[in-house]
């Protein structure tokens, strides 16, 4: 393989990363933080994609306030479905699967009666970068640098500060927390804000990438979910680690044998992944962590 | 008087395999509007032929709502998959019956479908609940399996995706399975029109009873118990795991049944990868979640009754159709979350309550109707 | 290992029982590890039929992982367990309640969603037929006095009912060595002594018991023998009245004289 | 003023009441007691007072504020008819055209158990529950909210009490054994320099060396630092040790008061122990 | 079929007539107020006349799911078509009530409406489906009841069967206007990138037959999964080979991506295609310059001069002012059905079995796109095919037209006319070089 080929898949690998880990780490964080399985996961992401395009076309925007305007707008749209839906759903697993996913009909075709089939659509910004006879968007790796900078961020911001600290206490324990002055029920509506706020993100970065209609999210759903169940507990460890391992073997697949075993080796992965790692990477983590303590 | 009660001990005899706390709906009320509801549904294609076809296909899905119902409702696991065995006994139907042709291809279609629809959950739960995954782990990566079923399937386009005479067709689907009769040799059961329905009806009523038998049983109380704690289960000398392992084949059984009775419904005998989508998959978790998951009536009559109004909704043409759908989920998962099954028994027993309050002074018919806990475990 | 650890290896007495003919249970070797903890550390321990033995010792010292192990909730990592002469190391946890072993759990473990008689159910329809569920179910209610709660839903019942329950549930299928961890947690004295009485009574109908308890009284009341754990090992076995006047025992657990607990308040590893 | 006033509080789980009006006043400076046998709702009543439940009836006061207040729900929606205007220039409610009562302004609506913690109220659960998977600092840093006053938090003191605490600091709470769970779980309520201290059965699941051990460092804790303690025990030896007076509890009522004396008696506390 | 309608048409169009303008003012808002239940207000008025007996057609056409946006148009123009009919005096004298839900992109839903449509309706013609899965979905029902049904997706062809009538270009049609002209433009190396299933593999096939009719080659192929809209490496892949063209069969709204990404990478190799603009309208929804240098050969676009199309356009528009874009499909759609009351008016009866041997006739259609045929013994239609090309601002011209006959099924050996069929042939079991 010439260093050309070698550089397509490694522009190739931070491609996929970025999308799975933009996909997932909004419903990392609502589902491992909440215990709330939003199935209309890929509808948040729309939103931020909609907000972004309309405020570009229709109001005119420059590209980056539009994409801010769309995070900001799906930020305010997670929290109002949080006050009027979403909290009736704690501690309900599956029943919030099904409530999710009611949502996530009702927005696709109030999306489709409000502005039709299709948004006109946002170009590309940036240009490529060319290597020997290749080139590579240099928009899709600037992605996958914002994907990176998203997980230092949330790793800051939950394992460093003190909101971080009240939001895990609340998730450990929700009734000790309160006692600890935590207003847990404003922790719970900022938690999910901030998963609301990073579909919004996903949303934003990738509509000038894609075509925007009513079924935009929809393309992001099984890689979330199957990046944050291979994943585990763990939000930001375990998004990493299964965007690593996913878009390493899709991208490797995808190079080596075309998209369609990309697609299923990925699948594949994810299922053997679940079998042998049944608290997913960041289960399996802790255990070498445990392991390490021991040896010192 | 005695004559009564000679046929009251028949009655309680009859019911008695079918009743349980595992169970709604252990009254004489209730199996008397169980049979009228029957001979309603036995009458449908006399008095409305229009519905016999539709009601044939949400009959056959019911199958798939019970077998949802089995294994969540009564065990615990919680397939989003639970169309993957449908799909691949559908599939293996066709196959099956395009190679070998005819009622035979038929017979032989249902019977290979019915084993491979086995086979493959009880491959997938032993690789499953032996290799300790769990909870809404399972649920994903049914979900993902089924998903896989549906990616591999919708690429197998080309001509060299053929079992036999049997082409997959990819995307497009495979056609032509012999679905119009069934059969050996000079015996042949039509499969049409009212004689699919009245199989499939009867197979309903069949599998309704024999599952409400089930789960009063001692293998029923073991995967109740199974459900509510594995741990603990365990420790009373059960194999969780294998009654779980069990529950789920079973369960992939009963939704292999349903993709079959599907084929035979479908016109032309017809079938598409669709059948695996992210779609088909919420459906029977809607469906159990609707009508209530620990209600194996509950769900049945949801799932017929949720198809219905999806299809009037969608033949209205109206662009609000998946709208109403989304908002009736959101109202019935926040208002009754335990689905629709525990209210609609609370409000017959009020109903009842009232109606009894208006017979006092007729003791018999009170005690009757009094709630047959301790009767039915007698 | 710190000093006094040597010391205590002197004055356990593990084999030197006597006992070796009628052993229900033994342990041999067996060794637990989480990661970095070894909460059981090469424990041989045995159990005669019909004894009634107590396993004290402080939190964290391993006892209910040791009970774990005997029920094969969890794997040794090293080790063995012998019931009635037989090697069931490698059984999974229902085969070994086949052979006998009985457990109630530390926090009470019923189905809460269920009646007690669906509860009573789970396990009687292991060792009766359908015709006998009704009067088993209500003699033993009768015997843990739950007869009036006999259509209660378990979660409503109190902590002392649900306590009886699940200990009614494990007798249920008549085992021949019962584990039982922390039976009179949560207990009024009152009910404590009604279990001490109930256990006593099933220990002279042959049942063997293996009890973790802190209630040192209650110990008292019901034990032949009490073994104490501490650190995953077994630091010495005895008559209660023993194992009570072991200055040792004193300053590691019971801790009469009042003063402080250096070593906790220092934290128990050795490697501070 | 007391520091802690409850009076005639009332709750239930569902249809089942659990407290059925209870009267509890601790003044400043004291270590008062709860006692009673299992199921009579002594855990309710501290999770009442610290509003981790809500109460049906009655008001708890602390430093003379009250922060439940029930009654506030039953006048919603009701018709005042000519008493409206009366009732408006009040100030305690609003009142719409018809004379229905639409909103209370006051007096005060519940405050949650989170702004019980801010204006002073430290709580030490049943069963500890330390936040497991955060380091022992984090749990004491989590304690800091539990603060009137706005005091530089007292990590010295709470390193002084329990130097386990800060050799383990970076440790996770979870690894900690059952006796060094509980002091963090003191240490992690008195960091905030609380005025009361809520102690839920301090004694259960713990090793008889180290209850005493902690006993005698409440004992400490309120001498030295003048926190206000209220506590519930099953353990005669920890109510004896502890407690300068006690309230025992049956079926939901306050049946007895014990000072001093009673309490030296151990069958007068058994009798209350195992009604 | 004649000048009469059309000149009527123009007159309602502008508005000449008072009457006509009070009457198609009438006719759009019953047609708004009518989406949901087609048969709802015009019961009455056909009651009159047909009674229960009145003709009544089914128009199955996607308004929401995945393919809402191919699938509006074609419904859109189906009821232009309809209202202009009843308009001008019906079929026979008759009023045609339409039966229109919404089948919601469901393939399990289309069968379902197509039997409610066929046994309960009893529609005289069935109108249904824009995805070739779609159509083998109801195929096994509309043989079932021998029901006379018009497919008007462009598609892969091949599909020879009595009642069916795919009045859309086959591949071999479009491609074969556009695969010829491209390596005349620039070249005889051709990559090809498809969707992978039924139409996708078929078409890349049929590029490939094509290319060996003309001395080309095809130096690589790429078939893509529906769902994937990642399209790094294909491009790397692209590059790795430097073409002369690429053929895209790619479909649907994750592969629209694939522009994007194409553009942004600054791959300027020119795409021929089969499926891009003439449906999708990707040349209006993409920001420029993502289909620089595109090509496909259709029979029909809303872009396409002439005084016969741009009078279609405006009624079109003025009868659903939001529509957003009139493609191929439903110029198809709102021929046919002129083509369908042609074949009854001539058969003098609804009956289906006299209006099929009327077409089989042989029937010539005014249609937007030109005067165009229906091939008897095929059922499928000979079009004008264009070659479009869209330019960095996407702009969009026409090279010239070529009338193409439906050739393949010729080939094969399908006639409707003298044999029953209800096949669907492959170009593979023909040619080698497939």
């Amino acid at each position: 393989m010439d260093p050309y080929q070698l550089l397509n898949l490694l522009f190739q690998f931070l491609d996929s990363f970025a999308v799975i880990v933009l996909a997932a780490v909004g419903l990392a964080i609502i589902f491992g933080m909440m215990g709330i399985i939003n199935l209309a996961h890929g509808e948040f992401i729309l939103v931020g994609a909609y907000a972004t395009v309309l405020s570009y076309h229709r109001i005119g925007l420059p590209l980056v306030v539009a994409m801010l305007v769309g995070v900001a707008i799906t930020t305010v749209y997670g929290v109002v479905l949080e006050r009027l839906i979403v909290r009736h759903l704690y501690d309900r697993l599956l029943d919030s699967m099904v409530a999710t996913w009611g949502i996530s009909l009702i927005m696709i075709q109030g999306v489709r009666i409000l502005w039709g089939n299709s948004l006109d659509g946002v170009g590309t910004p940036f240009g490529s970068v060319s290597y020997g006879p290749y080139s590579y968007s240099t928009y899709r790796l600037v992605l996958a640098g914002i994907a990176v900078g998203v997980l230092i961020g949330l790793y800051v911001l939950f394992a460093r500060t003190d909101f971080g600290m009240r939001a895990r206490a609340t998730i450990q324990d929700k009734e000790t927390a309160r006692s600890m002055g935590v207003d847990t029920d404003r922790m719970y509506l900022s938690t999910f804000a901030i998963g609301s706020a990073l579909a919004g993100l996903t949303g934003a970065l990738y509509a000038p990438t894609r075509s925007v209609g009513p079924e935009f999210g929809q393309e992001y759903v099984v890689e979330a979910f199957v990046t944050v169940v291979v994943g585990g507990a763990s939000v930001i460890v375990g998004t990493s680690m299964a965007g690593g391992l996913l878009a390493l073997v899709k991208s490797g697949a995808t190079n080596q044998w075309g998209q369609f075993i990309g697609l299923a080796a990925m699948l594949v992965t994810a299922i053997v992944a679940i079998r042998l790692m049944p608290d997913g990477i960041t289960g399996l983590l802790e255990d070498w962590r445990r392991a390490r303590r021991e040896s010192e | 008087m005695s004559a009564d009660s000679a046929l009251e001990t028949i009655t309680a005899r009859v019911r008695s395999p079918f009743e349980g706390p595992n169970t709604t709906g252990n009254s004489n009320a209730f199996w008397t509007a169980f049979v009228l509801a029957v001979v309603g549904l036995f009458l449908v294609p006399a008095v409305s032929p229009g519905h016999v076809s539709d009601l044939t296909l949400f009959m056959s899905y019911a199958f798939l709502a019970l077998s949802l119902c089995f294994i969540w409702g009564y065990c615990g696991i919680l397939s989003f998959g639970q169309v993957a065995f449908f799909g691949v006994a559908g599939y293996t139907f066709g196959i099956v019956g395009i190679n070998v042709g005819a009622e035979t291809g038929a017979l032989l279609g249902v019977v290979a479908a019915l084993f491979v629809a086995t086979l493959f959950a009880a491959a997938l739960g032993y690789f499953m609940f032996y290799g300790g995954v769990r909870d809404v782990y399972v649920t994903i990566m049914t979900l993902v399996v089924a998903l896989v079923l549906n990616t591999f399937m919708g690429q197998t386009a080309g001509s060299e995706w053929a079992i036999g005479d049997a082409r997959l067709g990819g995307f497009n689907g495979m056609v032509g399975a012999p679905n119009r009769a069934i059969g050996t040799g000079s015996v042949a059961i039509d499969m049409t029109g009212d004689g699919l329905y009245y199989v499939v009806l009867a197979l309903l009523i069949a599998t309704y009873l024999g599952l409400r038998a089930l789960v009063n049983s001692r293998f029923g109380y073991a995967m109740v118990a199974t459900r509510e704690d594995e741990d603990r289960t365990a420790m009373f000398g059960y194999n969780t795991k294998f009654i779980k392992l069990a529950v789920f084949t079973f369960g992939g059984t009963l939704a292999g049944l349903s993709g079959v009775l599907f084929m035979f419904w479908s016109p032309g005998g017809y079938i598409n990868p669709d059948v695996f989508g992210i779609t088909a998959a919420a459906m029977p978790v809607i469906w159990a979640s609707i009508g209530g998951r620990t209600s194996l009536l509950g769900t049945t009559t949801a799932a017929v009754a949720l198809q219905y109004l999806d299809q009037r909704l969608a033949a209205s043409g109206s662009e609000y159709a998946l709208v109403v759908i989304g908002a009736l989920l959101l109202f019935v998962i926040l208002v009754m979350p335990a689905g629709v099954a525990p209210y609609a028994e609370r409000a017959v027993d009020w109903i009842r309550d009232g109606v009894s309050a208006k017979l006092r002074g007729d003791p018999e018919s009170e005690n009757e109707n009094a709630p047959s806990n301790s009767e039915v475990t007698k | 290992m710190s000093v006094h650890d040597s010391t205590i290896k002197t004055t356990a007495a593990v084999d030197e029982t006597g006992a070796g003919t009628n052993r229900i249970l033994q342990t041999r070797g067996l060794v637990k590890r989480f990661g970095g903890l070894t909460a059981i550390d090469d424990v041989d321990f045995a159990v005669e039929e019909g004894e009634m033995r107590c396993l004290i010792g402080p939190n964290g010292a391993g006892k209910s992982t040791f009970l774990k192990l005997i029920t094969g909730r969890h794997a040794p990592s090293d080790g063995s367990v012998y019931y009635d002469g037989a090697d069931i190391t490698d059984l999974d946890s229902y085969e070994r309640v086949d052979q006998g072993i009985s457990i109630k759990f530390q926090v009470p473990s019923i189905y809460p969603e269920l009646t007690v008689r669906q509860n009573l159910r789970v396990p009687l329809q292991r060792v009766a037929s359908r015709s006998e569920y009704d009067e088993r179910t209500e003699a033993t209610l009768e015997q843990f006095d739950l007869l009036e709660e006999i259509d209660t839903v378990a979660a409503n019942l109190s902590h002392g009912q649900q306590q009886r329950l699940e200990i009614g549930m494990a007798m249920t299928l008549e085992p021949d060595l019962m584990l039982l961890d922390e039976p009179v947690a949560g207990l009024s004295i009152e009910e404590t002594e009604e279990i001490a009485e109930l256990l006593v009574e099933l220990n002279d109908e042959g049942v063997a018991f293996v009890v973790i308890e802190h209630d040192i009284d209650f110990v008292a009341s019901i034990a032949d023998r009490v073994t104490v754990l501490h650190q995953g090992e077994i630091f010495t076995e005895g008559s209660i009245e023993d194992v009570r006047a072991d200055p040792e025992v004193k300053r590691i657990y019971l801790g009469e004289s009042g003063e402080a607990d250096a070593e906790e308040r220092a934290g128990p590893e050795a490697d501070h | 003023m007391s520091m802690l006033a409850v009076d005639g509080l009332a709750v239930s789980y569902g249809n089942t009441p659990v407290l059925r009006g209870i009267d509890v006043a601790v003044e400043e400076g004291e270590i008062v007691g709860i006692v009673g046998k299992n199921g009579v709702g002594k855990t309710t009543l501290i999770k009442a007072v610290m509003g981790l439940l809500e109460a049906d009836a009655g008001t708890v006061r602390f430093r003379g504020e009250t922060v439940t207040n029930p009654d506030r729900y039953r006048f919603e929606g009701t018709p005042i008819g000519p008493l409206a205007a009366s009732v408006r220039q009040s100030g305690l409610a609003e009142t719409s055209a018809g004379g229905v009562v639409d909103k209370l302004v006051g007096p005060a609506p519940d405050v949650p158990a989170n702004g019980r913690a801010t204006r002073g109220i430290g709580y030490i659960p049943q069963g500890r529950d330390v936040f497991p998977d955060l380091s022992v600092e984090e749990n004491l840093r989590m304690g800091e909210t539990i603060n009137a006053a706005d005091d530089d938090p007292l990590y010295d003191v709470v390193y002084d009490y329990f130097p386990i605490l800060e050799e383990r600091a970076t440790q996770d709470a979870g690894t900690l054994s059952g006796g060094q769970q509980q002091m963090l779980a003191i240490g992690r309520a008195l960091v905030g320099n609380p005025d009361l201290l809520l102690l839920d059965e301090p004694s259960e699941g713990i090793q008889p060396s180290i209850v005493q051990q902690i006993t005698a460092d409440l004992t400490r804790i309120n001498d030295e630092l003048g926190i206000t303690i209220l506590f519930v025990e099953q353990n005669l030896q920890v109510i004896q040790n502890l407690a300068t007076r006690c309230y025992a509890i049956d079926k939901g009522t306050i049946v007895d008061e014990l000072g001093p004396v009673d309490l030296s008696s151990r069958e007068t506390l058994a009798e209350y122990l195992a009604v | 079929m004649s000048d009469r309608r059309l000149s009527r048409r123009r007159a309602l169009a502008t508005g000449l007539s008072g009457v006509g303008l009070a009457l198609a003012g009438c006719l759009a808002e019953e047609g708004d107020g009518n989406g949901g239940n087609g048969d709802g207000g015009n019961g009455e008025t056909t009651g009159t006349t047909g009674g229960d007996d009145a003709p009544k057609i089914a128009v199955l056409e996607d308004r929401s799911g995945n393919f809402a946006l191919n699938g509006t148009a074609k419904w859109q123009a189906s009821l232009l078509a309809v209202e202009e009919i009843n308009a001008d005096g019906g079929v026979l004298g008759e009023e045609i009530e339409v039966y229109d839900p919404d089948p919601q992109s469901d393939n399990q839903r289309y069968v379902e409406l197509t039997q409610e449509a066929i046994v309960d309706e009893e529609v005289d013609a069935l109108w249904a489906g824009y995805s070739s899965a779609t159509r083998e979905a109801i195929r096994p029902t509309v043989n079932q009841h021998d029901q006379l049904y018009f497919y008007t997706t462009q598609y892969e062809g091949g599909v020879c069967d009595e009642t069916t009538f795919a009045v859309g270009a086959t591949a071999r049609q479009q491609l074969g206007a556009v695969v010829p002209y491209l390596i005349e433009e620039y070249g005889p190396r051709i990559y090809t990138v498809a969707a992978d299933y039924n139409f996708g593999q078929l078409s890349g096939d049929w590029v490939r037959i094509l290319a060996e009719e003309h001395d080309a080659e095809v130096v690589d192929e790429e078939y893509i999964p529906l769902d994937v809209s990642d399209f790094g490496s294909t491009i790397n892949n692209i590059q790795g080979e430097d073409p002369d063209f690429i053929m895209s069969m790619l479909v649907g709204e994750s592969h629209t991506a694939f522009y994007e990404q194409r553009a942004n990478t600054g791959l300027d190799i020119p795409i021929g295609s089969s499926t891009t603009m003439a449906q999708g309208y990707e040349h209006r929804r993409l920001d420029p310059p993502a289909l620089t240098d595109m090509y496909v050969g259709v029979n029909y676009m809303e872009e396409i001069t002439g005084e016969r199309n741009e009078d279609f356009v405006d009624r079109f528009y003025e009868e659903w002012p939001d529509a957003e874009y009139l493609n191929q499909e439903a110029q198809n759609n709102y021929f046919s059905v002129y083509m369908w009351k042609e074949a009854v008016e001539r058969a003098g009866t609804f009956d289906q079995e006299a209006v099929i041997e009327e077409l089989e006739a042989g029937i010539e259609v005014e249609a937007p796109e030109g005067d165009i045929e229906l091939d008897p013994a095929t059922h499928h239609m000979t079009h004008h095919m264009r070659v479009g090309h869209a330019d960095e601002n996407h702009e969009v011209t026409f090279s010239e037209e070529q009338y193409i006959e439906p050739s393949f099924l010729h080939e094969v050996g399908c006639d409707l006319t003298e044999e029953s069929e209800q096949t669907q042939y492959e170009p593979g079991e023909y040619y080698d070089e497939a």
